[in-house]
């Protein structure tokens, strides 16, 4: 029966991203595009990754779609038909494609126990010492923030980079051609700085599901311990419950509540609070990042170190993913008004 | 202070990775360079430090969180590393140093916070793919790199809007190409089940005939290419430095490529060794041809350009050559070779860079017809060009006769007719060099200044660090001990069984 | 063969439709988001590697002798999907100024009109 | 108690197949319907009818455990959410300036338009 499964979301996934690759209409696209994570989601949970699908899920299938929406909104849909094409890109894929084919010649079987893998001393201390040496049930957090906490510092940097990144390239002035045409077309509306102000039912339903939201972006991010979520998903969790706002109450609301500038700090704040701890532990005579120095008893130290390096996941990817809709939305409203004069 | 060195490893990183947010912070023009130049030089000073000891006591592994290899990740510090380290944060010390006028005339000034903490990151994520000792976390830092680079080269847009399709262009190689070395990762993961380098290492000859072994070695190498701008995978390289803003452009030079040619020297020789790579497969065939195409073919390019920084940028692309045929020539000379290259075009190219980025401020264009007569109108700056155009050149005196006469006598010493064939190729490559710095040192010495031009040198504080660069350049051409000691001590720990 | 493999064969045609839709489609949203499938596909791939028959997820439950999956390949592509996020916002970034710019997202536009300037 | 198990199994299954048959109606108007609005109807019967059945059938699977109340959890949230939904995209398009189809002479004189964007023709 979980192969009837499997088998049914992978032929559904590589139906998917052939559609993604015929359509030309690209907001179909990206609305497959968003299908295939899902699918990709749902395989993760059968493969047993399910921080990895609650990723996917949040991350793929929601923020990416948004962002591509956001960026369709701005430069209009519909891809040019081409006419003749050159064969030099199916060859070289084929050619990527056939040697990956040779490679997975010798790999082992899928899920056999007996895998390099599987059989690592890495893997098993991972494992089996890992809930011990660190006291938390959730492996993945175990591994993520502790004994690669370092990688993930970097995970933290590349997103504060990509924060950095979209402010740095929408905050440039716009210089107006002549013969540049509106872009955007009518079905998808962008998001107006006044929100939709006559929309009731909009207007409700957020009030009513913003608050829960962000409870579950509160339980997401600590409960990361003992279950699937984290700082990362969380902070995905809260953004989005921002945005939501932004939607329904207009990008100028969501500007009063949290300013451009709050975003700024606290995206920078992010970052600092992981490598602060890295900092603490290396004055109090430790390696960096070495949370056992943190407190007397190691594995409280362990606890503490991951709270808080988790903290300043969420506050940077909250901040990131913020700063990025900011630029994103903040662009079609100064469009407009560029249009406007 | 004991203490101190004990976490040098970690602070030449942490201190610019952490320094970014901070400068992210700061509004103006002038607290955020001064950050950056600090930070930058901070970090050098580790990297000297590290250098230094590294070559008297021995590698030095630090681990991160406490945790041993393989569980944790490692850091490990070995002459080649450390070498390359210091490359990199003296070079990227030395551009700020000449940042704070060029940038204010080349990127809109209310983001120069946040410009900054992109170069310091750019900075963090090179000397983090340099000194870690875990595969992933490579690719981990590598992004960081790559990240940062598309939005600085994008920044150029302000003087080019061809800035942006190049960011852009780079954005969509170096993703293919990162994906590539996660592929490369994740199969050779897949077989060992571990990610730590030298464990991988010391479990590589055992599974080295596996097919997805051999797939992970293609997917790598094919990767760390399309990084090192390879012959033909350079397709984005001229773009990104020909729009980037100038100091950009002087530091990435310097740099970025040169991460890659380590790297790519650090899976060849220590994760896969070179029994492997050069007995088993035909790495060495491969990577001379590649090579020797791309300095003969890139250099008669450079020839054509009508812009000097693509011209520049061609040029960069055939120096790889040469330092790729140094790591295929699988001697400790042609090892030698490329080492000390990498030290070599770095100062002089960032040199160059540098200079061109001082004409830039002052004309306003990099186009080589505008340039004519700046010889008289910028003496100075057009003195230190012809100095840096030497070096390029591989003029005795200058470091780049040093490597290329290391790479001679390393083709020479296989015997055959490869050898002597590589040699004439290598002096063809030298002629064309001398063809197109000509060609530049024409116009702007032999062709009248336009009507009306004035005659200003660009200010102190952008003139003073192009000719460090430039003393530096003869300094190290004569003074050879510094560049090609460590090379030596690199490329014997290398050679010498570091496996 | 192929039902033992099958996860890579699907990993292996992911991943050559994403890097063909890369390299072939002008349009550089399309290129984007070829991007992004060439990247969802090798996450495919790590995590396959960590599967284990009969397992579960790797969260420590009550009760002994459970089988778990490897945390290992989950936690890297947990930052890979981050950095795989994180590249996508910066290419739409450089797609809408480019827009702004150049007036058009089709790459042979571009380099038509790149070349005219030169 | 044997009896109580059995009438829970076949509600289950009666719930769950109820809710799948809707799933495929859903599916089925999709394709057939003849435009955004009568589409946007075929698909909110997914949306609330049919995960509400399949849902409600797993929940009287898994007793009174959290797994129960996390099912109730999501069957709430889904009643507020898909309607509104349905009802945005409905008044999206609205707005966007798309008429329904609607038979000659009911409406005003706007002729049936046939191109629908957006839809999955």
């Amino acid at each position: 029966m979980e192969e009837f499964t499997d088998v049914f979301l992978m032929v559904l996934l590589i139906v998917g991203t052939l559609g993604v690759l015929y359509v030309n209409n690209l907001f179909v696209a990206t609305m497959l595009l968003g299908a295939v994570s899902l699918i990709m989601a749902l395989i993760f949970v059968n493969l047993d990754a399910v921080d990895v699908a609650f990723t996917e899920a949040a991350v793929g299938a929601g923020i990416s779609t948004v962002l591509y929406l956001g960026t369709l909104a701005l430069v209009g849909a519909n891809e040019k038909p081409r006419g003749k094409r050159s064969p030099i890109p199916l060859l070289a894929s084929l050619l990527v494609g056939g040697i990956l084919a040779y490679a997975t010649l010798d790999l082992p079987k899928i899920g056999s126990v007996d895998t390099p893998v599987q059989m690592s001393e890495v893997t098993e201390r991972y494992v089996y010492t890992s809930p011990e040496e660190i006291g938390v049930p959730n492996m993945v957090t175990s591994v993520l923030a502790s004994y690669r906490g370092f990688d993930t510092f970097g995970e933290v940097t590349v997103i504060f980079t990509a924060g950095i990144a979209v402010l740095l390239i929408l905050r440039q002035l716009h210089r107006r051609r002549e013969d540049e045409e509106t872009p955007g077309n009518p079905p998808f509306q962008k998001v107006k700085a006044e929100g939709s102000p006559h929309d009731l039912v909009p207007h409700v339903v957020a009030k009513l599901l913003i608050p829960f939201i962000l409870l579950f972006g509160l339980y997401v991010q600590f409960h990361g311990d003992f279950g699937p979520g984290g700082g990362f998903q969380a902070g995905v969790i809260f953004a989005a419950g921002f945005i939501l706002y932004s939607l329904v109450f207009g990008l100028d609301n969501l500007k009063k509540l949290i300013p451009v500038h709050f975003v700024e700090i606290i995206l920078a704040a992010g970052v600092l609070i992981y490598g602060g701890v890295g900092v603490v532990s290396m004055l109090k005579g430790a390696n960096f990042l070495d949370y056992n120095i943190l407190s007397a008893d190691p594995i409280a130290g362990q606890h503490l170190g991951i709270l808080i390096i988790e903290i300043g996941v969420g506050v940077t990817v909250t901040a990131a993913m913020l700063c990025i809709f900011y630029g994103f939305a903040g662009r079609s409203d100064e469009l407009e008004k560029n249009n406007g004069e | 202070m004991n203490a101190l060195f004990s976490q040098a490893p970690i602070l030449a990183i942490v201190i610019p990775l952490m320094g970014a947010p901070i400068s992210a912070l700061f509004r103006g023009a002038v607290l955020p360079w001064a950050i950056a130049t600090m930070l930058s030089a901070a970090s050098f000073w580790f990297s000297i430090d590290l250098l230094v000891h590294v070559n008297t006591v021995g590698p030095i592994s630090y681990e991160l969180g406490g945790w041993e290899p393989p569980w944790g990740i490692e850091y490990v510090v070995d002459p080649l590393s450390a070498f390359v380290m210091m490359v990199i944060s003296g070079i990227s010390t030395g551009v700020l140093l000449y940042a704070r006028e060029s940038i204010l005339k080349e990127v809109s000034t209310d983001r120069l916070g946040m410009f900054f903490a992109a170069y310091l990151l750019a900075l963090a994520g090179m000397m983090g793919i340099t000194i870690t000792g875990d595969a992933f976390n490579i690719f981990v830092f590598l992004e960081i790199t790559s990240l940062s680079s598309y939005v600085l080269i994008s920044m150029g847009e302000r003087t080019d809007r061809r800035a942006l399709f190049a960011a852009f262009q780079y954005l969509v190689m170096g993703t293919i190409g990162a994906t590539f070395i996660l592929i490369g990762v994740g199969l050779l993961y897949a077989m060992t089940g571990t990610l730590n380098i030298a464990d991988i290492a010391s479990k590589f000859d055992a599974i080295a005939h596996t097919t997805p072994v051999r797939a992970a070695v293609g997917f790598l190498i094919v990767g760390v290419a399309i990084k090192l701008a390879m012959f033909p995978f350079h397709i984005w390289l001229p773009n990104g430095y020909t729009y980037a803003p100038s100091i950009i452009t002087a530091f990435f030079a310097g740099t970025a490529t040169k991460v890659s040619v380590y790297l790519m020297i650090r899976f060849i020789y220590t994760m896969f060794g070179e029994d492997f790579s050069f007995g088993e497969i035909p790495l060495t065939s491969m990577l001379m041809t590649l090579g020797v195409i791309a300095f003969l073919s890139m250099s008669v390019v450079a020839i054509f350009q009508d812009n000097l920084k693509r011209l520049l940028a061609y040029s960069s692309v055939a120096q790889l050559g040469y330092m790729t045929v140094g790591i295929a020539l699988a001697s400790e000379m042609g090892l030698i070779a490329s080492i000390t290259h990498v030290f070599n075009h770095a100062i002089v190219k960032t040199g160059l860079f540098l200079t061109v980025g001082a004409i830039f401020y002052m004309v306003g264009s990099t186009y080589i017809k505008d340039l004519a007569g700046i010889g008289q109108r910028m003496p100075i700056t057009s003195f230190a060009f012809v100095l840096g155009g030497l070096g390029l050149i591989g003029v005795p005196l200058t470091p780049g006769f040093v490597s290329k006469w290391y790479l001679v006598q390393a083709a020479l010493e296989r015997g055959d007719m490869v050898g002597y064939g590589l040699t004439i190729a290598m002096l063809i490559s030298s002629l064309f060099a001398v063809i197109y710095v000509w060609r530049v040192v024409e116009v702007m010495y032999f062709r009248p200044a336009p009507e009306g031009a004035e005659c200003k040198e660009a200010p102190l504080s952008m003139m003073i660090p192009c000719w460090i660069f430039v003393i530096a350049i003869f300094y190290f051409g004569i003074e050879t001990s510094v560049n090609i000691g460590f090379a030596e001590a690199a490329a014997s720990f290398l050679m010498g069984g570091a496996k | 063969m192929f039902f033992e493999h099958y996860n890579y064969w699907i990993f292996v045609i992911l991943l050559m439709i994403g890097l063909y839709t890369v390299m072939s489609r002008s349009n550089l949203i399309k290129k984007m988001i070829g991007l992004s499938l060439f990247q969802t596909a090798v996450f495919l791939f790590y995590i396959t590697l960590g599967k284990i028959e009969g397992g579960t997820a790797p969260i420590l439950m009550e009760g002994e002798d459970v089988l778990y999956s490897n945390p290992l390949p989950h936690v890297l592509i947990l930052t890979a999907i981050v950095v795989g996020v994180a590249t996508t916002a910066l290419g739409l970034a450089l797609i809408v100024r480019i827009k702004e710019t150049f007036g058009t997202i089709e790459e042979d536009d571009i380099l038509r009109m790149e070349d005219e300037q030169k | 108690m044997e009896i109580l198990d059995l009438g829970l199994d076949i509600l289950t299954w009666a719930a769950i197949l109820i809710g799948c048959f809707f799933v495929i109606i859903t599916g089925y108007g999709l394709l057939r319907f003849p435009d955004l609005y009568s589409r946007i109807h075929a698909g909110g019967m997914a949306d609330t009818l049919a995960s509400f059945l399949i849902l409600g059938g797993l929940a009287l699977q898994s007793g009174l455990t959290l797994v129960t109340v996390k099912l109730i959890f999501i069957i709430a949230f889904l009643f507020i959410t898909s309607p509104t939904a349905t009802y945005a995209l409905a008044q999206a398009t609205f707005v966007a300036g798309l008429k329904p189809r609607v038979d000659e002479g009911q409406l005003d004189d706007t002729p049936p338009t046939d191109k629908v964007e957006g839809g999955k023709d």
